[in-house]
């Protein structure tokens, strides 16, 4: 509570040379993640063969593309003190249904529509529960989670479904100036939830509401309403990747996602995201979300074998996150 | 000045479980004057502000603004009708800055985004204007207590609203704030606006106030449509329900042999080596302005920070840096100011909140909690210290502040084996009939042979409840007097950061 | 993982890397390894989204070709599609691919059994031990333990059904037993509170989409009193579970399991696959393994026979 | 000085009836999830065949006793505002090293004490690395749940350990009284931990915790040493929990207790254990156990179509939350 104090009133005179050090210790703090990853990946640059390569990299975003979508969204989530554990059974459900409905229709546009409307009502429900009749977010979305699940097996009989409509692989295939579209629209989904975060009141809003809930209702924040909406986008979202994944797969698979939640809720934990609410930078969550993935390559490329790839897992997830640790422990009193 | 109330409370009357905080209750407020409301603890003035302010809907009655009767269904309800209230618990968002804390809900955007640059204008102005020096582009966190309490009373006046409650607000101010917010509220009753002002503090009632309203046990006990020729005692006897003599009733007591010794303590928030001793059955008042690190020394003393050099003993055997625990088993207690992060465990019982470091000397076989014992000791303090609560099982965070306040104290009271009390800001919040009542603990506690340091931020307090008192400032202990010696202007003059011009506050409760 | 450009590099990807059955794979597909020199990357995909990964991470590494048992048959026009064109030759194992319509894509060489096939093995194992022990069969319950979400466990417990009632088990006393999860907790659970249901059956038999669905359903039945003589539990994959239960002193309801070859099915397709990126001699388009029966008194035996 | 114990008691006197109904709702609301979970199980018993009978309660009763056992130390742990998703990996790893151990001794007893000690280290190291180094608890756990159940996989090589002793066994399959022995070790539990919670200071230390942990410590808590001692004993438990599985399954399997965390922790929260830390009841998680297994049998005993079955679980999980909600809503202004 003491600690950083005397900075901000600027009543303890401080000597230039000391005041430069304390920014440079601030820039370290504020960057200390995204430096261990830029040292993890120069280390794994210089040591593991083919990691440092165009079609390496090109895979290695592919393969976080669902994750990082998702993780924006997330991001809002926690900001706010919330919490959601239904987005991996919503990337199934969407797939799945976008699949059907296409198929039923002969549109792709059509389907991808339907599963974006489904994904986004989802998430509507989920904020309205918790919103509106204040149901913990934990069993909400578990519930959710479980019911959403349950609608993808029974609407595909428990089968993949598969598209018969050629268009729709190139969302997933299509590659634009040398990286894939759900590269392409992972990285609009930084830029476009950075903005939000930083520049709109509905992200401002949102760190408020998770910072001090009772101080945003004093203050006249409508709540409930941003708590829905962030629900609301995180189904739309997480609809938009299960649909970009089934375009991937060339089919809707009802169980796609498992364990879906649980990865991005790490990426952006480590990626500095608070559970206490009111704490959230893109950047944090963008190096979260690399981290995770190069890791995951990183262990692939070297041949690990699948029962360690668990214990090194663990261990670098611990390890990212104590370097971290060791500004807050600097800061202590 | 003959208007008709800008503001009227008509027949309200509020429940909550087990608690009827208000019944049947009126008042009314004019514009253009500033409206006192006094109360013991627990007489539900601050559940009277979260009804002005939409936060709770009454059982009975109305709100009436102009006359017109309103229904507020919630805060932004409120805001929209001109009502800022300035909550007793302030509602600030720790990880924004200043700016987005004053303008939050009502940031200024172009082209959809947030335009910071007109907004830390807009905000750079307002508090230029006002005469407030904060940066704000700070965060919220960074600040001090009193700091934050500023931002919290800036951003109501920023609303432009033309009926404004202040719930406590000097409680953490230091003194030039207290003044710079006198000097606002002065500002804009001239301004023709109405507003509600609690405070513990009758002197700053009588500075400030036009008329009053005294509140007893949720109902209304008295009205003054004006302040002139009505004496602190008159005031003090509604309130209270009976006549408090001599507000400190010192008594000179004989002091033992040194029992707190203090040499060279530093830690990290007290650069400087600290060096101080206390003898049995003495009280001595650390007093400074907000910011002179008491409150760092002391916690530093206690271990709750860590030691980085020095010794602390108590009786001559020594307290280890970090630990806690070790200072409690022998004796020495610390009760730190900042009641909500620090003092109360929210979602636990009074009962809980009593108990807690005191319940290890009646466990049974070293492991069970021994209720009966327990039970007695919180029904011994709720009804010592007047702690207003429907029961003893209550969850502390129902209470009000104040009343949160005497329970954290009775925890430390509560202990047994009690050599060396560091009491930090203990009556802030407190009423009048309880402020006595503690100043008596204090006493009795200092006659049965215990050390006692209370810090205080109110000189009168310092100087009438203390055998001596010590002056800090800037991080370090600069003076010391004797009760004789000390004067309210030697005091100050020693406090003060040299240069400063003192003009002393004249606060006797 | 070293070597030039011109060094052959095998992919050999699987659906669920913990699975015993992966493991051995994996285990024999080494051995290739080592026997002809190249490297073998091993990868675990458990979802569409990682096979994709997997097959990308392969090409950077400059793998030539890899050996697939997918989470899922249907994405098989994805992978084929992935495959061409990241330039890698692809075989499948297990199981096989199939097309948008369902059809097996026979484009693509592959080496396996059907799990209907599978399926139907143990349910006419199930059926020849009943025979043998002279139940009747409106006396005799069937535990069908499902874990309907994976097409193959589908696959594979409906083949048993077929063949039971093919060998005239009558269809009303086949109970469905659906498990939460495909451990052997939730099969006891499954189990038990099927059994509770159907309090009129004398006799039980069990089968499942491995070997630790039937042995949770056996452990249920003990628990209700079921012993060796009232219960026939057939599992798949002759795993170590099964052959846990034949080491034990005393024999258990845990009859038998229905053994696939391994060391076949690793061994032979990475073999494959070195002689296609090397010699570019094709493999075989469709290689059929069948599984074989093991119990308690032939376990050791077969297993020896096999190599393993 | 004649008005003090009026004002002590802070109350204006009601009359007794309306007293009387105080109590009622007070009572009502102590107990709504009680009084939820029995109209369930009523209605249960009077709609479905076999539901109300001896053998189905037992093996109800058997369904959750891994589950009941560890909610009892997931209780302590949510109710200092902490979070284990370890647990799982704990049940699979203590099973496996268990028959390990067991096999190269040739003693059981020493198996059994190997795979508690085991256990205990993970809580050991969870604790430590959560109080001492003060990683977020999510994460850190999460970090262990990967690395342990690796362990698990490792020295199992992915495979299923037999136990050669028969004494093994009795300690998952002998009965007492009509109920096996995993029962009786549960309600034992719920006994232990019980009193544990309500009646020793390490329980009401664990309370103060989870209220404000800055208040606990200044108020002489040690806080630290509760936290770790809140994950030993629930990494303890969790293996005893795994042991016991193996015994009834008679052998260590590396992959049992897949999601067994998320069942764990939605139990408590479904008895009403706050995630905000400081609130907690044994008779509330005993009640959300049931609850969950009882659906669960219901259903299967209802033989619900798989795929329904999660929006069934799901369904009911709101529902439950829901109502018990109810009162909150009553309360609020
Ligand atoms: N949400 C609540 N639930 C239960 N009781 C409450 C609640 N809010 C307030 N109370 C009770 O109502 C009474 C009035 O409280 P209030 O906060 O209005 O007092 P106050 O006059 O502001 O006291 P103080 O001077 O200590 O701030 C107290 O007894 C308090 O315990
Ligand atoms: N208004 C302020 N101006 C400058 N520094 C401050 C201010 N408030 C707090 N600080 C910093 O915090 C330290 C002490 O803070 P704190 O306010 O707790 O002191 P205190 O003497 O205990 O006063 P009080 O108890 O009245 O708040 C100071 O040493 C200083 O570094
Ligand atoms: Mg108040
Ligand atoms: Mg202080």
């Amino acid at each position: 509570m003491t600690d950083t104090r005397a900075t901000a009133l600027g009543t303890t005179p401080d000597s230039p040379a000391s005041r430069r050090r304390a920014m440079l210790w601030q820039m370290v703090d504020d960057y200390s993640l995204i430096l261990i990853f830029v040292a993890l990946f120069v280390v794994l640059s210089a040591t593991v063969q083919y990691f440092f390569s165009w079609d390496n990299m090109a895979g290695l975003l592919l393969s976080v593309s669902q994750i990082g979508m998702v993780a924006c969204t997330m991001m809002f989530c926690l900001a706010s003190r919330d919490f959601d554990l239904s987005v991996g059974s919503t990337v199934a459900f969407a797939g799945v249904f976008c699949a059907i409905v296409a198929n039923a229709t002969g549109s792709v546009v059509v389907g991808v529509l339907a599963a974006l409307v489904a994904g986004a009502l989802v998430g509507l429900v989920n904020g309205a529960v918790i919103a509106k009749l204040r149901i913990n977010a934990l069993i909400t979305t578990l519930a959710t989670m479980e019911i959403v699940r349950g609608l993808a097996f029974i609407s595909s009989h428990g089968q993949a479904v598969g598209v018969s409509n050629e268009a729709f692989f190139a969302l997933g295939s299509a590659s634009v100036a040398g990286l894939s579209v759900p590269v392409w629209i992972t990285l609009g989904c930084f830029a476009l939830f950075g903005v939000l975060l930083n520049k709109t009141i509905y992200g401002r809003n949102t760190l408020a509401i998770g910072g001090n809930p009772d101080a945003a209702r004093l203050a006249g924040v409508a709540v409930d309403r941003v708590r829905i909406a962030i629900f609301l986008i995180q189904g739309l979202v997480a609809a938009l990747a299960g649909v970009i994944l089934a375009s991937r797969m060339t089919s809707g698979q009802p169980n796609a996602g498992q364990g879906f939640e649980l990865n991005v809720i790490s990426a952006c934990v480590l990626g500095g995201v608070s559970l206490m609410g009111g704490r959230a930078t893109i950047s944090g969550v963008i190096v979260g979300v690399l981290i995770m993935g190069t890791v995951q390559n990183a262990m692939s490329l070297m041949n690990i074998d699948a029962f360690y790839q668990y214990v090194v897992r663990g261990t670098i997830l611990l390890i990212a996150v104590l370097v971290d640790q060791l500004k807050n422990r600097r800061q202590a009193r | 000045m003959h208007s008709a109330p800008r503001l009227a409370f008509r027949h309200i009357g509020k429940r909550f479980p087990g608690v009827r905080a208000l019944d049947d209750v009126g008042f009314s407020v004019r514009a253009g004057s500033v409206h006192g409301l006094l109360g013991e603890n627990g007489a539900g003035k601050s559940t009277m502000m979260k009804i002005l302010g939409g936060e709770y809907v009454p059982d009975d009655g109305e709100v009436a603004i102009d006359g017109q009767a309103v229904a507020f269904r919630g805060a932004a309800d409120a805001i929209a009708a001109g009502v800022a209230v300035i909550h007793q618990e302030l509602q600030y968002v720790p990880e924004l800055s200043v700016m987005e804390n004053l303008l939050l809900g009502r940031l200024p955007t172009r082209l959809g985004l947030v335009d910071r640059r007109r907004a830390l204008a807009f905000v750079r102005d307002r508090l230029d204007a006002l005469g407030v020096d904060l940066d704000p582009r700070a965060k919220l966190k960074q600040l001090s207590i009193g700091q934050r309490q500023m931002v919290e009373i800036v951003k109501a006046i920023l609303r432009d609203a033309t009926i404004l409650a202040l719930d406590e607000p000097t409680s953490s101010l230091s003194h030039r704030e207290t003044e710079v917010l006198f000097r606002l509220v002065r500002d804009l009753r001239a301004q023709g606006k109405a507003m509600i002002y609690i405070s513990h503090r009758l002197d700053e009632i009588f500075a400030l106030c036009d008329a009053a309203t005294i509140f007893r046990d949720g109902r209304k006990v008295a009205d003054f449509d004006t302040l002139q020729g009505v004496s602190r005692e008159t005031l003090v006897q509604r309130m209270v329900g009976r006549d408090i003599g001599d507000i400190w009733g010192y008594r000179p007591r004989e002091h033992g042999p040194v029992r707190l010794s203090v040499q060279g303590v530093t830690s990290r928030a007290v650069p400087l080596p600290a060096s101080f001793q206390v003898r049995a059955g003495e009280i001595v008042g650390f007093f400074g302005l907000v910011g002179a690190g008491r409150s760092e020394l002391m916690r530093a003393v206690y271990g709750a920070d860590r030691r980085l050099s020095g010794e602390v003993s108590v009786d001559g055997k020594a307290v280890r840096p970090t630990h806690i625990r070790d200072a409690i088993r022998l004796g020495l207690v610390f009760c730190p100011e900042d009641r909500k992060e620090d003092g109360i465990i929210g979602v636990r019982s009074v009962s809980e909140n009593i108990n807690i470091s005191a319940r290890r000397n009646h466990l049974v076989a070293g492991l069970f909690v021994n209720d009966r014992v327990e039970a007695r000791t919180a029904d011994t303090y709720i009804e010592r210290l007047r702690i207003r609560t429907p029961n003893r099982r209550q969850e502390i965070r129902l209470l009000s502040g104040g009343n949160q306040q005497k329970a954290v104290l009775s925890r430390w009271l509560a202990e047994k084996n009690l050599r060396v009390l560091i009491v930090d800001e203990p009556t802030r919040g407190i009423d009048v009939g309880a402020k006595n009542e503690i100043y008596a603990v204090l006493y009795e506690l200092a006659a049965r042979g215990v050390a006692v340091v209370m810090i205080s931020s109110e000189l009168p307090e310092v100087l009438g409840v203390s055998d001596r008192v010590i002056a800090m400032s800037r991080g370090r202990i600069v003076a010391q007097f004797a009760r004789g010696e000390a004067s309210e202007e030697r005091v100050l003059a020693a406090a003060l950061p040299e240069g400063a011009a003192p003009s002393a506050r004249q606060v006797t409760p | 993982s070293s070597g030039s450009n011109d060094q052959v590099k095998i992919g050999f990807v699987v659906k669920q890397p913990e699975e015993p059955w992966f493991q051995d794979e994996w285990k024999y597909a080494e051995q290739a390894a080592k026997e002809k020199g190249f490297t073998l990357v091993k990868i675990g995909a458990p979802d569409g989204g990682q096979v994709l990964t997997a097959i990308d991470n392969l090409k950077s590494q400059h793998a030539q070709g890899f050996i697939i048992c997918t989470p899922d048959v249907k994405l098989g026009p994805s992978i084929v599609a992935k495959a061409k064109a990241d330039g890698l030759k692809l075989m499948t194992v297990d199981d096989r691919l199939v097309d948008g319509a369902g059809q097996p894509l026979a484009s693509v060489p592959h080496m396996g059994i059907s799990a209907t096939k599978i399926g139907e093995q143990v349910g006419q194992a199930i059926a020849d031990e009943m025979k043998k022990r002279g139940w009747k069969p409106e006396d005799t319950g069937a535990l069908r333990i499902a874990y309907d979400q994976l097409p193959t466990a589908k696959e594979r417990t409906d083949g048993a059904v077929d063949a039971l009632t093919a060998a005239g088990f009558p269809k009303a006393n086949i109970v469905n037993a659906p498990e939460a999860k495909t451990d052997t907790e939730n099969a006891f659970n499954a189990a038990n509170i099927a059994i509770t249901q159907n309090p009129t059956y004398k006799h039980w038999v069990a089968f499942g989409l491995n070997d630790e669905a039937v042995l949770g359903a056996v452990r249920a039945a003990e628990g209700r009193g079921f012993r060796a003589s009232d219960m026939i539990g057939v599992g798949i994959g002759g795993s170590q579970s099964a052959l846990n239960e034949f080491a034990k002193p005393e024999a258990t309801g845990f009859f038998g399991s229905v053994l696939i070859s391994p060391k076949r099915h690793g061994y032979e397709t990475s073999i494959n696959m070195y002689e296609w990126i090397k010699n570019g001699k094709a493999p075989p388009a469709l290689t059929l393994t069948t599984g074989q029966l093991i119990t308690r008194d032939n376990a050791a035996q077969v297993r020896k026979d096999m190599g393993l």
